[in-house]
């Protein structure tokens, strides 16, 4: 047994030798600081790729690689995701069988309010992001909860991006269990999973624009800002946890659970990140 | 004396899925150019380069073997959902260990077995790791 | 099948007199040539579309991505400085049916269209273009990767 | 009245007019199969044509590998705001509709 536990003591010794200029700190409730962890974030990338304007940051992989960003920007002439937000702003606006609609639910009559979600719900104890809000709202009026990944939610929520768009992200974190949730949701984003045990912070950060097989992986900074999002890979809209499942089905793991507590922190982690940055959605991509 | 040596391999196996880690290092490349059942020198020590779930199935095959696997396989991946930490390829594993047992090809169902219960086994263990280990992989 | 050199081909020689009407004047230009769509490689495809084949010419510039982000949306635009442009059409050789797509040009229109294609693998994509003295042309190999996350 | 399946954006600029139409179409290859294995027939836009004022301004012939809601974009001489386009599409399997937009 001896050895064993001598090559442990080494195993992890080696372990934190390796990660120079990792974070010590940060990793309780005690220690985190969701602004530090913002401005290390926005910092890191502005250090990798000097020329890129943070608010540049909005368009993923499109602010660091100008062939990709070409492309983009010819799809982007006539975007294939129009016809979502005709489809989504009907939806919006469609009446429940009982007199109201989605405008009654949120404030400001849903429109331009984006930028707020994913939000800290004080009644509810969780995280709730703009889809669960859509579906919450439904089954409040006594309509049945839509599918969570695409269709008619990812057009709902397209539209209601659409009226948001230009609006600053503004993620709140008002208490300790907002910021539990909060932490919950990074250590998401950094630990490994799957069988090719990779993070998301493995391709989004560490991996932002380096070709993992044919890929150049979009920076964490600025992710969300897009989403809802028509992806060509999809030729139809899908919302971010949609994204989620399959970034998480990318590295050979089992998927989370979509709108589940753990994708809701990651959400909102992920969010609080791009707090300051502009609602862009929702966006085409690859 | 080659069987406990190499659990002891199994059980380094365990202490990190990626752990830069000289024993793990030597283990992987080994495994990854010999493919199991080779025996390789690290630090004076014979080791061999099989996972403890192909030691484990390593016996007679026969459809009380393969039963037994097989139910631990499946005990082990209802642990690594719990954790929410699954692979992938774990289910359809499991699925073809289940029906090569139905048709008698023992040996092929404990063969998939062991690789849907190692599956599982890591995944339990990149959650712990990642429990504890997740905050050095923050950039400061 | 016989594609239209060939049938060219053995009027000129031999007479043939079923050739005799690919010799019509191309008015049929505007309508979806049955002949040009199906057609399973790029030499038939313009065969049944020109009389001779596209000469490369710098008067026509057609952009294309070096490496499509996804080949099912690939954007394509086709531009030509010559004059009388009547028609502009798209091929992808390595595609099944290689040309994509074809766009007749009225008088009072510009020669610059854009427009998506698709494509399966890495493959030459040519732009032809064609005025009353002949038809023009311009190829730029466009890479298809299958991709890790997005492809 | 309701929106058939084509979107355009005209605008006129100068003496030109620039048009950019999308169709909302799956643009069915034929080679595709569903989830029982079964082959997806054929369903593709086969041409489009636009009108300005009675005279054709644009005439596309498209084959299977134009992407899913084709797109294309030109300019013609003339134009102005407030002017209808007709934009006429005809599918492989003959459907066809007359759709109509307004120059911006």
């Amino acid at each position: 047994m001896k050895i064993i536990k001598s090559l442990l003591a080494s195993a992890s010794l080696a372990l934190v030798a390796s990660i120079s200029q990792a974070a010590t700190s940060g990793n309780t409730l005690a220690t985190v600081d969701p602004e530090a962890d913002r401005s290390a974030m926005q910092s890191y990338f502005q250090k990798r790729f000097p020329q890129v304007a943070l608010s540049d940051y909005v368009n993923g992989i499109y602010a660091l690689d100008a062939p990709s960003r070409e492309q983009w920007q010819d799809i982007e002439e006539f975007p294939p995701y129009e016809f979502d937000i005709e489809a989504g702003e009907a939806l919006f606006n469609k009446t429940f069988a009982n007199g109201k609609s989605y405008a009654d639910c949120f404030a400001n009559g849903g429109i331009g309010i984006r930028q707020n979600f994913p939000r800290w719900d004080a009644s509810q104890g969780k995280v709730v992001t703009l889809e669960l809000a859509i579906n919450q709202c439904r089954k409040a009026n006594g309509e049945e909860a839509l599918g969570w990944k695409k269709g008619k939610i990812a057009q709902i929520s397209a539209y209601m991006a659409f009226t948001s768009r230009d609006n600053v992200f503004d993620v709140q974190i008002p208490n300790d269990k907002a910021k539990a949730a909060y932490l919950d949701g990074k250590q998401s984003f950094y630990a490994r999973r799957g069988q090719l045990n990779m993070s998301c912070a493995n391709c989004h950060i560490a991996g932002a624009y380096i070709k993992i097989r044919a890929d150049l992986p979009g920076p964490t900074l600025g992710h969300v800002t897009h989403f809802p999002v028509f992806r060509s890979k999809w030729g139809e809209l899908g919302t971010l946890q949609r994204r989620y499942g399959g970034c998480q089905k990318n590295v050979r793991g089992v998927p989370q659970k979509t709108q589940g507590e753990k994708f809701r922190n990651l959400e909102f982690f992920q969010t609080y990140m791009s707090n300051g940055l502009v609602v862009n959605g929702p966006g085409a991509r690859k | 004396m080659k069987k406990t040596i190499s659990l002891v391999a199994a059980l380094m196996m365990v202490s990190g899925v990626v752990a830069a880690h000289p024993f793990n290092e030597a283990f992987n490349e080994q495994r990854a150019m010999y493919g199991k059942g080779h025996s390789f020198t690290w630090n004076g020590q014979t080791y061999i380069t099989d996972h403890p779930e192909e030691i484990a199935a390593a016996v007679v095959a026969n459809a009380a073997n393969a039963t037994a696997l097989l139910a631990a396989a499946k005990d082990q991946y209802t642990q690594v959902l719990a954790v929410d930490f699954g692979w992938t390829l774990t289910k359809n594993l499991l699925k073809s260990a289940g029906k090569a047992l139905e048709t008698g090809e023992f040996r092929k169902s404990m063969d998939l077995s062991a690789q849907a219960q190692y599956h599982s086994r890591m995944g339990i263990a990149q959650y712990h790791q990642s429990q504890a280990e997740w905050i050095m992989a923050v950039p400061e | 099948m016989m594609n239209r050199r060939s049938v060219l081909k053995a009027v000129f020689t031999g007479g043939l007199v079923a050739g005799m009407g690919v010799l019509m004047p191309r008015i049929a230009m505007a309508a979806w040539s049955k002949a040009a769509f199906e057609a399973e490689t790029q030499d038939m495809a313009m065969g049944a579309l020109y009389e001779a084949n596209p000469s490369a010419s710098a008067d026509v510039t057609l952009k294309a991505p070096d490496i499509a982000e996804n080949g099912a949306v690939v954007p394509i635009s086709v531009k030509s400085s010559l004059s009388g442009v009547t028609s502009i059409a798209i091929f992808v050789a390595g595609n099944p049916l290689p040309l994509a797509a074809q766009f007749t040009i009225p008088e009072g229109t510009l020669a610059n269209v854009s427009c998506r294609i698709r494509m399966g693998k890495t493959s030459d994509v040519t732009a032809v273009v064609t005025t009353a003295g002949g038809a023009f042309s311009a190829s730029k190999e466009v890479k298809v990767t299958i991709g890790g996350c997005g492809g | 009245m309701a929106k058939g399946i084509l979107r355009a954006k005209a605008k006129a600029k100068g003496d030109n007019t620039l048009v950019k139409i999308m169709a909302k179409h799956a643009m069915e290859t034929g080679n595709r199969k569903d989830k029982s294995g079964k082959k997806i027939p054929a369903k593709y836009i086969q041409t489009l044509s636009v009108a300005h004022n009675g005279k054709t301004v644009m005439e596309a012939n498209m084959g299977p590998a134009v992407s899913k809601n084709p797109y294309m974009a030109f300019t013609f001489v003339g134009g102005a705001k407030g002017d209808e386009l007709q934009m006429t599409w005809t599918e492989n399997t003959g459907s066809t509709a007359t759709e109509t937009a307004k120059i911006k």
